[in-house]
């Protein structure tokens, strides 16, 4: 008889605008800052690139959590990217608690190139965030379990 | 005929759910419609469902087939299984019409296969329209409300409910409810069956036919100026064909999933400008004409492939949640006036 | 469908020591579209390459993947790679399985398993890629120098003497910024002022510089190569076309007493001036915050000296809009002010000063002409304290202070001790530091030096506190070697400050669109690669507002800067960045939503007539998109409701396609 | 209820007809029952005959100009209700409509019954009449009802939130001001749940959606060219839920892409046949942005740019934003 009691480990995914956080991501490899492998990272030009669709499709596709990460506000390479990201996931945010989903599962980071620190802290806050919810029941695709 | 007493029916749906799934009517949010009865589960009385029971059958959405991919490697996967057998209960006259409508599309040659196991393992159990409303207009189409078709026919008077199986399956069914029924004569339902029809002949929708039109009829009506004035407002939502308990078009999509594609089918609505859409582009492109498709099929293409049979059953749906209030009664009306000379 | 090759790195140990790459690559190879998967020790190694195009050849691939490193050190590589063996190069993708996987997992198996996850979803994207061609843009061979210091005045006239016409804007009424104000430079002793002045002479003489001084960047539009920047001259109520210099009217100014800011208050100056003798432009200024004339209209003297006529009261702020084909900035820094340093009473002593101050007062043509007098009694100082690292590296003080190194202070201290002892050798000099730092040719001698022939005292330690009493000051201190306290009743203390971008950068860094760190200072493109290019294309970086600086460092990247912007300044067309927004014109409503979100004013409308389906015509609105201007952020795609604004290179289905594969 | 008769708006209509003003008018047509009436265009004097008004005409048909403002021809007039007229300002402020060529005739509201919430009152209708603030039905099978107007009337008007017309050409009757409703006690209430009560609402809602786009197609922000759940290419297309994913998706997807924009006209509550309070999701991005950042009603004048498509630097943090009412 052999159980296997594999440890749930959540799915993550990240967008990492390319010029700050993509690049903080980065910097955590050079500095060797370990995080859970259950983040992955997806590289778009900027955090104003996220398409609330995006979010909704990685969750009904089976992800635990999403992340969106960006430059700090007034710092984004083009000048003005994050500010709307701001409001849109704001809202978007709001939107699903409102609807009951639980308002853990969706985080945006202000990251920075030299912040790696921060962004492998943040990723492993997040994964610990999101594995203590299990699994995301209220937003997923039941054609999309296996 | 058998009868059991109205305050009895728990036990009547008990009894039924001992053998089969019973799916009953249910009053909730927005109105009624069809649920799986469990204890406590209370029989609407509405008039009818806002959604019909053709999902029964023809569900919105169904699985067809599966495709598992591993590596380069396809599996193709056979979905279908069979039924488990169900009971809908308090199926009006009009919905049941509806299912001969629907057998002739997916029984008749190539057989629909998902659809007639469906079938085979439902039973219908109708129920007389008590209360019909002023939306109803099944007489047009010669559906008698007060008499209803189905495998069993119900009657519910203010105390009783009298039940008479006119199938086999019906007699089936009505027989492992023995238990909890009691005989009765069989014009025990009659007193009943004679008020539906005083009821019915005061409809305001009474005096509405459809001679006009048939199978034969395409010339006549294909390019009635009315079709401009009468489509104009049409959103193109898929409200009408989607609580229609005849409209019976559907879609076939791919989608997906985390290891290969599920094919499935869905319910599509002519209404929409996407509908029968090909490489070439659409049939029909304009509101205008993707309106005249919905009512000409009713009226008189389907009646052609159909022996005569009207593809509408009365059953008022349409009229009840069209948004803008447009529908196949002022359709009917209208068409053939000759007066409207717009476009 | 594409025929894809994947390229799995080993990077040596660094992806191979922690991802299993033949797993990685007998996964990728099952996966749709793949033809080809392999991997190899150094993919960016010629051999590497070359491995790339053969099986670009032999599999008629026209899609690659290559799983290594982040695409922000070789992306550019791999895609010239491809372009070089005949595919598009923008049908490359790049799994990032080094710095994103194997350096941050441990696990072999965990690390296996995602790169093969990333590798998928570079697959899946690659799937949906499509050639892409960058658009060209001509270039205005011009450039902008802001900021007329050392690191401008260097980097304009390196511009110029490869034959491209530059501008120099400067806020102050001259050029030569801090350099001008330092007395002496370390390690070698010379005056600051005679390797300065002649080359501010050179920038006045030199045909291809103007010097647009007393002004002010105030709007940048367009992109490399194309700038539109608007200049704000501000009024300097004297003509400076016909303005002598002489200097009379700063004579004859009734307005005496207003504080010099070229000595740091130290003196006062007119109200009517000429900062110092070897200005450039050589031209009187009115400060309009003090002259009679212009507060009350009641004066006019200046205007009466003046034999050539150049005082104008009525002159306006003036602006002008330049072409500019490059943008070089080169803002500075500034010491942070000292006020809130309540501990060493800078604010409470007129004894207790900065090194900046400690420069005009040694400098001949300073406040006291050179001598060494306090401040506060004019008489001359026999101890002296100088404070190194006050507010650098300062973490616990953050709202006071830096937690950067400010780098120059360690150098000018120790030089400001050697030249005090040299020239008053009755003085007992003192030094507190954390660390001496003396990383640069000939520093570490200079500064044993001035320990070893010039009897500085160095003290490893901080200052605790410094309070005036009576004509003393008396500090307290503790000697971290030694471990004991040390009570000193000094007569000057002077506060190696730590040093600040200057406050015009962040606004100016805004409007450049150029990314600043946490502390204002400008980013470069990369910290090792690219240390003078800012991340915005055509915008490059020069001096200390990169960065804490000293001279022949700022001389350097002067240089750099000045030769990366001869380079864009040769080419007559840019090559842009095929990755823009693209509107699908069938869909566009033409609501103006992607417009209002546009950081680039990228985007305008056309009524446009198209055909419909029913051969019917129809007049819309609908969104363009000027790929030369549009920088590829893709706010707008968000923006648009209807999806017919796209990014290529980013479009929704490839990310869908991506998030797909992760999910999956 | 209603104080403008047929009449006055029959007239209006021939006046302007006649004079040459317009050549068309948007009004509405008599159907089989009290409640059924259908919006219709009428081109001449002669076909105003059938033009109806009453207490259920409320389907806010700034929508059709968006079609109808681009054909041939000389204006169009069109009766519009004081939350018509947002829709038609913001329709002109996204270039959907050419304000040129509307006549817009403000008419005064108070407050318009719909057959759906009749219907969930009353079975079988066979006649309705208002009398002041009273409603009398004549039913089939219960002898004649009668309903305070208020039991009867819609969310949206129970809850009106402006009887001022924001645009108009002219106006009939008197302007009305902006009223301060109680249009977002549902919401807060629905924010005062806990996630899970509030899942199980939500749940329980949009469960019962049929994707027949009703909400979509009547409403006058969704005038898309074509819409991305019609677009195969983006992504999003499907034509029926086929898993409980898809309902979500769609409206939390519509109602974002409606925000900002949506000036809260009611008419996709109004239209679902399953009775989904639709307006409860628009009213929940409405007041996060009054209280977010600043008080906005979309359409109150034309080229106002939308909380969405604009900033502050100071803007909310979305780690805050959910955090309000805790």
């Amino acid at each position: 008889m052999s159980v296997t009691n594999e440890e749930y480990r959540p799915l993550i995914v990240a967008f990492c605008c390319n010029w700050c956080s993509y690049a903080g991501a980065d910097l955590a490899g050079n500095n060797r800052l370990a995080y859970p492998a259950d983040v992955k990272i997806i590289r778009v030009p900027c955090s104003c690139r996220v398409n609330p669709a995006f979010i909704l499709r990685a969750f009904q596709r089976g992800a635990d959590g999403v992340i969106i990460c960006g430059c700090h506000p007034g710092d984004c390479h083009y000048t003005s990217g994050n500010y709307y990201t701001r409001r849109r996931m704001a809202l978007l945010f709001s939107m699903l608690d409102y609807l009951g989903i639980e308002k853990e599962r969706t985080r945006v980071e202000w990251v920075s190139a030299a912040e790696g620190a921060k962004f492998a802290a943040t990723m492993n806050d997040f994964c610990k965030t999101v594995a203590a919810l299990g699994e995301n029941k209220r937003l997923e695709d039941l054609r999309c379990k296996k | 005929m058998r009868k059991i007493a109205k305050s009895a029916l728990d036990s009547l749906f008990a009894a039924m759910s001992e053998s089969k799934k019973v799916y009953l009517p249910v009053d909730g949010e927005g109105g009624a419609r069809y649920q799986l009865w469990t204890e406590g589960t209370v029989l609407s009385e509405a008039v009818n469902t806002v959604r019909s029971a053709k999902d029964f059958f023809f569900p919105q959405t169904e699985n067809l087939v599966e495709f598992k991919m591993e590596g380069k490697k396809l599996d193709v996967i056979d979905v279908r299984r069979e039924t488990e057998d169900f009971v809908i209960f308090g199926v009006r006259a009009c919905d049941v019409r509806s299912f001969d409508i629907l057998d002739r599309v997916f029984l008749g040659a190539p057989v629909d296969t998902y659809y007639k196991n469906r079938r085979e393992h439902g039973v219908i159990v109708s129920l007389a329209c008590n209360k019909p409303a002023e939306t109803c207009f099944c007489q047009t189409f010669g559906i008698d409300a007060s008499a209803p078709a189905g495998d069993i026919v119900c009657h519910m008077t203010d105390d009783t409910l009298f039940l008479d199986a006119k199938t086999e399956k019906g007699e089936k069914l009505l027989a492992t409810l023995e238990g909890v029924t009691e005989p009765c004569a069989d014009s025990a339902a009659d007193e009943q069956k004679a008020l539906i029809r005083s009821r019915l002949d005061k409809l305001p929708l009474k005096g509405l036919t459809a001679d006009k039109f048939g199978g034969d009829k395409t010339k006549e009506f294909f390019n009635d100026p009315a079709w401009a004035s009468l489509s104009e407002s049409c959103l193109g939502c898929g409200t009408c064909t989607f609580v229609c308990p005849t409209c019976q078009c559907y879609d076939i999509k791919d989608f997906k999933t985390a290891d290969g594609v599920r094919r499935f089918r869905c319910w599509d609505s002519c209404m929409y400008s996407e509908f029968t859409k090909m490489s070439a582009g659409q049939p029909r492109l304009t509101q205008k004409e993707r309106f005249r498709q919905r009512f000409m099929h009713k009226l008189v293409y389907y009646p052609a492939n159909n022996e005569g049979i009207f593809g509408c059953v009365g059953c008022g749906r349409c009229l009840a949640k069209c948004p803008i209030q447009m529908n196949i009664v002022k359709v009917m009306k209208k068409l053939g006036e000759g007066g409207d000379k717009n476009d | 469908m594409q025929r894809i090759g994947v390229f799995v790195c080993h990077c040596g140990t660094n992806i191979a020591g922690t991802v299993n790459v033949e797993a990685v690559s007998d996964a990728l190879r099952k996966e749709p579209g793949v033809v080809f998967s392999t991997n190899y020790q150094y993919m960016c190694s010629q051999a590497g390459q070359d491995i790339i195009k053969n099986a670009i050849a032999e599999y008629k691939l026209t899609g690659i993947v290559v799983c290594s490193c982040s695409p922000r050190m070789h992306e550019a590589t791999f895609r010239k790679t491809a372009a070089s063996a005949g595919i598009n190069p923008y049908m490359v993708e790049i799994a990032n399985i080094r710095e994103q996987c194997s350096w941050v997992h441990k696990d072999t198996l965990t690390g296996t398993e995602k790169a093969i996850i990333l590798g998928r979803a570079a697959i899946a994207k690659v799937n949906l890629n499509a050639p892409l061609t960058p658009g060209q843009t001509p270039v205005t061979k011009r450039a902008l120098v802001i900021g007329g210091g050392i690191a401008g005045i260097q980097t304009a006239l390196d511009i110029a003497d490869a034959g491209f016409p530059v501008d120099i804007v400067e806020k102050k009424p001259t050029i030569g910024g801090k350099m001008a104000q330092l007395d002496k430079t370390f390690p070698t002793l010379d005056c600051a002022a005679c390797i300065l002045t002649p080359k501010m002479v050179d920038v006045a003489q030199n045909e291809k510089i103007r010097i647009f001084s007393y002004s002010e960047v105030t709007e940048v539009h367009g992109f490399v190569g194309n700038f539109d920047v608007t200049i704000k001259k501000k009024a300097r109520y004297v003509r400076e076309d016909i303005c002598t210099g002489c200097g009379a009217c700063t004579e004859k100014c009734p307005q005496k007493k207003i504080p010099n800011e070229f000595n740091l208050g130290m003196d006062t100056r007119r109200a009517i001036y000429i900062p110092f003798a070897q200005a450039v432009p050589k031209v009187a200024t009115i400060d309009p915050d003090h002259c009679n004339m212009l507060k009350n209209g009641k004066c006019g003297v200046c205007s009466k000296v003046c034999t050539a006529g150049a005082i104008d009261y009525n002159a306006k702020d003036e602006f002008l809009t330049e072409k500019y084909g490059a943008i070089v900035v080169a803002t500075g820094f500034n010491p942070i002010p000292m006020d809130k340093f309540d501990e060493f009473a800078y604010s409470q002593s007129k004894d207790v000063i900065t090194s900046l101050e400690f420069e005009r007062l040694m400098n001949a043509a300073g406040p006291t002409g050179g001598k060494l007098l306090r401040p506060s009694d004019g008489e001359h100082p026999h101890t002296l304290v100088f404070v190194q690292c006050v507010g650098s590296r300062c973490e616990a003080c953050a709202e006071k202070g830096k937690e950067y190194c400010s780098k120059i202070c360690c150098m000018y201290t120790a030089k400001h001790a050697m030249l005090t002892r040299d020239k008053y050798p009755d003085t007992e000099v003192y030094v507190f530091y954390i660390d001496v730092r003396t990383p640069g040719k000939n520093f570490d001698e200079f500064y044993r030096r001035a320990v070893e022939e010039y009897g500085v005292h160095y003290i490893k330690g901080m200052v605790g506190k410094v309070s005036p009493e009576g004509n003393k000051l008396k500090v307290q201190a503790s000697d971290l070697i030694e471990n004991r306290q040390i009570h000193i009743d000094a007569d000057l203390v002077v506060l190696a400050a730590a040093i600040e971008p200057d406050k015009s950068a962040r606004p100016l860094a805004t409007m450049l669109t150029a990314s600043m760190d946490t502390n204002d200072f400008f980013t470069e493109a990369h910290p090792k690669l690219r240390p003078v290019e800012s991340p915005t294309a055509g915008v490059f970086l020069s001096g200390a507002c990169q960065g804490p600086k000293d001279i022949p460092e700022t001389v350097a990247q002067a240089g750099a800067a000045a030769s990366k912007v001869i380079g864009l300044l040769c080419k007559d067309q840019l090559t842009g960045n095929p990755c823009v927004a693209h509107p699908d014109e069938m869909m566009c409503s033409g609501c103006s939503n992607c417009e209002k979100v546009c950081p680039y004013g990228a985007i305008t409308y056309v009524d446009k007539e198209f055909r419909m389906p029913d051969r019917t015509t129809k007049v819309r609105r609908v969104a363009q998109v000027n790929e030369a201007v549009c920088q590829g952020c893709g706010c707008c795609t968000v923006a648009c409701m209807s999806g017919a604004m796209d990014l290529k290179g980013f479009k929704n289905e490839q990310i869908f396609a991506e998030v797909d594969a992760i999910c999956r | 209820m209603q104080k403008v008769t047929r009449d006055i708006l029959v007239n209006k209509a021939k006046e302007l007809l006649a004079n040459g003003t317009v050549d068309r008018v948007y009004g509405w047509k008599k159907g089989e029952f009290a409640y059924d009436v259908t919006p219709a265009l009428f081109k001449s004097e002669k076909e105003l005959d059938e033009f109806v008004f009453g207490d259920f005409c409320g389907a806010n048909v700034s929508k059709y100009l968006v079609a109808e403002s681009k054909k041939a021809g000389g204006k169009i007039l069109v009766f519009l209700k004081p939350c018509d007229t947002y829709s038609l300002n913001q329709l002109t402020t996204e270039h959907r409509v050419d304000r040129e060529k509307i006549y817009a005739v403000g008419i005064p509201c108070e407050g318009m019954l719909t057959g759906s919430a009749l219907k969930d009152k009353v079975d079988s209708v066979l006649s309705v009449e208002t009398e002041g603030d009273t409603v009398k039905v004549e039913t089939l099978y219960d002898g004649v009802k009668t309903f305070p107007a208020s039991d009867l009337l819609p969310d949206r008007c129970r809850n009106c939130k402006s009887k001022k017309h924001v645009t108009y050409d002219e106006l009939i009757g008197e302007d009305g001001e902006v009223l301060d409703s109680g249009r977002f006690d549902e919401v807060e209430k629905l924010e005062k749940m806990t996630p899970d009560e509030r899942f199980a609402f939500w749940q329980g809602e949009l469960s019962r959606c049929i994707r027949c786009n009703a909400c979509r197609d009547v409403c006058p922000a969704c005038t898309c060219e074509k819409c991305v759940f019609d677009n195969p290419k983006s992504g999003l297309e499907n034509k029926a839920a086929a898993d409980s994913f898809e309902e979500k998706m769609f409206h939390i997807i519509r109602a974002f892409h409606v925000a900002g924009r949506c000036t809260d006209c009611g008419e996709c509550s109004r239209v679902c046949p399953q009775h989904i309070p639709l307006h409860l999701l628009n009213r929940k991005f409405i007041k996060d942005m009054n209280t977010f950042y600043g008080e906005y009603q979309a359409g109150e004048v034309v080229g106002n740019r939308p909380p969405v498509v604009n900033y502050t630097k100071e803007d909310i943090e979305p780690s805050e934003a959910v955090k309000r009412g805790e």
